[in-house]
């Protein structure tokens, strides 16, 4: 394996806030007494006037981040993806996606590498949660350089973003000159022999298990989708239509996320096997890398899950 | 801008009957006496009605109490224009209890925002009066139909106005019922703790919440209380007394430093016997035979009735069907 | 088409709820000012000391079951589907997913036949976001029979179960002896040339369908899920196994429910085409009529969804 | 069952000692002295903190402003019986505050509900002893974790004790940021509603919740006004005074007719001067060097602190490690 540099995703959305602070005075910050933890806090110290701790109250929070929009702030509601989603959903749905409010919202401490906390902090629904409300950009950035990327993109584009990141220092998997674009699924490694689609903390693992992969002779394409919504469907078809097999990995729970994303998008495209990697049950407390590693989300879960992929890809007498 | 001298005949009402004529749509000097304040309820209470009966769905009972809440506000106290939704340093008005739209597209419709024909649409396919208001009518600020959401959206609407500069001020319409949910006493604690006193509450006392009474369902009081103790100031008055409300909205834009309350104890289904303190009618709409009596409740003709629905945009045949009943 | 006998599933539920509490005195219904609209009331009525308003708090409604429910009780909660999901979701996923409280929820007015009531009545995230909690037995019946039979085994089993019904009167597609099983997959019609995989209110239109269907010569199987999470996945590829082609239909948005936890089978099973009868957007007010219309779900999109199915099979060169 | 006369040295606290011998492990006859109350709270924030400590991540500064609320509960006023954790007429008390878990689970521990070794196992791989309390840990009664749950939790609890005329009564632990949440005023309203006297809350008023101090954040005062605007009796204490706080549990079970709200005024992170209230250490576990210091300002020497650790089931490498450079 690669050793990669690290970042903290959570770290960089807040340092990219305070920069996008200094730019846009319109940008207005929601938060809801996390926002050392969101790293939020460091725009909070800086623009106090535009820096809003309305406690632990989330509904409060989207609603109001609602009625900043709609008078033309652009404002960013942070807090734990748990916090940020499921606890006002009712609010983000009806008062932001219905509405198609120009609010942005940050999750940080996303699935199960949250670790210690335990299961009441590790969002593992999110993805669904947020791909369920129609026109909603969710992006699950990969690495740092992806992250500040994504909040620049959420900032200047009009409408509804959600935007996942995690508590734990992450692998970089892009270097600084990376353009993040949005709704594109990102190539970052040809292959033909199968592709391997993995989103946020899981692309590292994936490019590990394609770099394994590859020492025993197989090629596998490694694609980047870091939009959830809207997905890049032609990528998906087209790397279906390629390789012939495909394998997701997400730190989220197998329904709903991007493993089903990926396999509505084949099944309406040239169908091929997939396997997916992904959570089946709640996890539990432990650290992060203990966690991932019980749960199924290593390099070596994604290879095992290519190598079946490979097995069904034979044996169907497929390309 | 309101001054509604106690006791007096007549209010001295700013607000325009013209609003073109005016740079910005913003000044006015057009005032409306109290017996026009409640003409004008009337007809709105009136047009309410043959909208929500023509539906077929909808929700008349908070629609009737919210009336003169309504009416008070938006021909008294609110600075906008009609012809300029859009118009920044406009007052704002939100309205949480958003099954209660009819009562507010009906003003709007007064008002001049959209074409009263827009009125017979209401609930239909394609037409921009949805269920429960929503963010694209021009005059709706909020996307609605969910309780509970309308008092902290305005608190964002307030905050970004103090930190813009604009002399806007933000007012919020509640029902008893909404108050229920939680979320009104997370954005009742923000909003004392923030300060926010260009942010007047409205409460819509009626005392009939979906199913059953307030009282029945979950007991309120001490509602003012509640709000005293959230830091809010609290004026509780007789919600369809246009001297009072004109009163309160006068008294809150004079408050600082701590949001206002007004509790406004209203009927619910104000206007219409059969209809006034019953829940059956919190969401169910008339049968045309129930509108013929609400109409001569009200004091209409079927003339007067006819009159309206033709500016309503109905048909000749429904409204010969409908008014034909009618006294 | 058929003309079938219809009922009112929210109706049915409340006739039930009632016939059990008479049955067993630890069941305890919790409502938020709802408890008309989906007659829940009758349970009221005869039970007062049994039934617990609390208005429209949704949360509060949700915590207070799982309370009940670690105190012995098998409480029902119940309201309009996007007030029983969405709203008090964090309540849900904390206090009776993890917890694995036995909490029966009921979310009637689900998805756009809702009607005149518009977009923020209209739940069309609901399988999303109740199938993304692991463990939640997920259950949308197809008619009145069904219904009555899930609320039952709701009862009976042990455990977090979410039933969504409709506000209109919908066609009866059972008959009286009919027995629902929970997981289980239900053959309504034999076929070999593709399978029309339905749940809820779109399981009539796809009798309906295939009907249409088998006039041109195409046998279409018809499968009833009734039961989302836990899933049949095994009818579900045997089904893609022997008949090739799939088509799903639901009355919920595109990503997360039936459509897209069916294409997640397929693939990880045999892979065949698939095509999928969903909505891709927010509906508006309207009669149930012209929005199943105007948005996709008549048979004649089941039917015309089926066709493409076909042609995809041909083309592909499949069995 | 409970008599603390004010102002006496010794509570007349009925818990039992040894609850085997009770049958149901209901009744009880044991006594402690506000001193035995002291020292038993003292050796569990000593017992928090080593867990905590030990598990590099946790909340301290919550677990040892609720210490002498737990105490008093556990070893003076709840009827439960360790060994049977299920007894359906047992009291219930429900952890709202989750995160505060360390100081319920070293409660529960040293009540006899699971080995204290255990604590030495808090938030890692395979531990029943999760970072936020969690159904299935003998004497843990709801799953947490996401705050302003319990006290709805809390009244299905004791509604079900009220359908069922079983004698328990509810207490729920709610931390003061946690009232910033609309579900508590949900819950304030509903228990109100129903009446529900079996039902006591507790709220930890430590003046500090994760980011900084409660004022700052989302000024909550005034608290009781508050309580007593939703319908509760309300009862100010001093949260970290025996005879307070059991004076209050027992006027909080004579009250009828209404739930019961005890504001405990508290010093989060009391007994350790870095933490006392150190917003830094809401979610934060102390170093080594930190557990040295704070272990002295409780009165520990470092064999006492030893003997501790062995009982923790700490290997002895690891408590030489750690104790050596204590006092
Ligand atoms: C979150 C939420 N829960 C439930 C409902 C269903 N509902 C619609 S109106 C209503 C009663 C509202 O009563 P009130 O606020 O008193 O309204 P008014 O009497 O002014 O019409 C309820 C429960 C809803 N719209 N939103
Ligand atoms: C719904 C929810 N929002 C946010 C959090 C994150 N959080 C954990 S503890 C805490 C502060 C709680 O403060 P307080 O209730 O005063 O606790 P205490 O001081 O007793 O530790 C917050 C915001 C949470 N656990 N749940
Ligand atoms: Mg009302
Ligand atoms: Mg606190």
């Amino acid at each position: 394996m690669v050793t990669r540099p690290t970042a903290v995703t959570r770290e960089v959305f807040g340092q990219t806030l305070l920069a996008l602070g200094k730019e846009d005075p319109n940008i207005v910050v929601v938060g809801g007494d996390l926002n050392i933890s969101t790293f939020a806090h460091l725009f909070g110290r800086e623009f106090p006037e535009r820096f809003f701790d309305l406690g632990p109250a989330e509904q409060n929070m989207m609603s109001m981040a609602a009625g900043f929009a709609f008078s033309g702030k652009i404002p960013f509601a942070n807090t734990f993806a748990v916090f940020g989603t499921g606890r006002p959903y009712d609010q983000i749905r009806v008062g932001i996606a219905q509405a198609g409010a120009n609010v942005k919202i940050l999750g940080s401490h996303s699935g199960i590498s949250v670790g210690e906390d335990g299961v009441s902090a590790q969002a593992i629904e999110d993805i669904a949660l947020m791909c369920a409300l129609p026109g909603f950009n969710v992006i699950v950035p990969a690495d740092g350089p992806e992250t500040a990327q994504a909040v620049r993109v959420a900032t200047r584009e009009r409408g509804p973003f959600y935007i996942r990141v995690s508590r734990s220092a992450t692998p970089v998997v892009h270097t600084d000159g990376y353009q993040f674009r949005l709704g594109k699924a990102e190539t970052l490694r040809q292959g033909s022999d199968l592709t391997i689609i993995a989103c946020g903390v899981m692309v590292a693992p994936a490019l590990d298990a394609a770099e394994s992969l590859a020492r025993t002779g197989v090629q596998a394409r490694v694609l980047n989708i870091a939009t959830l919504q809207p997905l890049d469907k032609e990528a998906i078809q087209q790397a279906a239509q390629e390789t012939g097999g495909i394998v997701t990995a997400e730190e989220h729970y197998i329904n709903g996320g991007l493993g089903s994303m990926v396999a509505s998008a084949v099944a309406l495209g040239r169908p091929v096997p997939v396997e997916m990697v992904a959570l089946h049950r709640y996890a539990e407390s432990g650290t992060p890398a203990q966690l991932l590693s019980k749960y199924g989300l290593t390099a070596t879960d994604v290879e095992q899950a290519a190598r079946r992929v490979l097995g069904r890809k034979a044996s169907s007498g497929g390309r | 801008m309101v001054s509604a001298a106690r006791g007096s005949k007549r209010a001295a009402v700013s607000a325009p009957h013209h609003p073109k004529v005016h740079p910005n749509g913003a000044a006015s000097s057009a005032t409306f006496s109290y017996q026009q304040l409640r003409e004008k309820a009337r007809a709105i209470r009136r047009d309410i009605l043959i909208s929500i009966t023509e539906a077929a769905s909808g929700h008349p009972g908070g629609s009737l109490s919210e009336t003169d809440i309504l009416v008070a506000l938006y021909y008294g106290v609110l600075r906008h224009d009609p012809q300029n939704p859009a118009w920044p340093d406009r007052d704002r008005f939100i309205l949480s209890k958003g099954h209660a739209c009819p009562g507010l597209y009906t003003v709007l419709a007064h008002r001049g925002y959209f074409p009263k024909a827009d009125l017979s649409t209401f609930r239909k396919l394609g037409s921009h009066l949805q269920g429960h208001a929503k963010i694209g009518t021009p005059g709706v600020e909020m996307s609605s139909g969910s309780l509970g959401q309308g008092l902290s959206f305005g608190i964002g609407v307030a905050l970004a106005g103090r930190l813009d500069k604009r002399p806007y001020r933000t007012y919020v319409l509640l029902g008893d019922g909404e108050c229920d949910e939680g979320q009104v006493w997370e954005a009742a604690m923000a909003a004392a703790h923030y300060k926010v006193d260009t942010l007047t509450a409205i409460v819509d006392r009626n005392g009939v919440q979906n199913d059953r009474h307030t009282d029945e369902v979950m007991q309120l009081e001490p509602l003012a209380a509640k709000w005293r103790a959230f830091g809010w100031r609290v004026l509780e008055i007789d919600g369809h007394s246009f001297p009072a409300l004109l009163r309160a909205y006068h008294q809150a834009q004079e408050t600082s430093g701590q949001p206002t309350a007004i509790i406004a104890r209203t009927v619910k289904g104000k206007g219409v016997s059969f209809m006034e303190g019953n829940p059956a009618f919190h969401g169910r709409a008339p049968t045309k035979e129930q509108l013929a009596q609400a109409m001569g409740e009200l004091g209409f003709s079927g003339a007067e009735v006819a009159a309206a629905m033709k500016e309503l945009g109905f048909p000749e045949a429904k409204i010969a069907e409908w008014t034909g009943p009618m006294k």
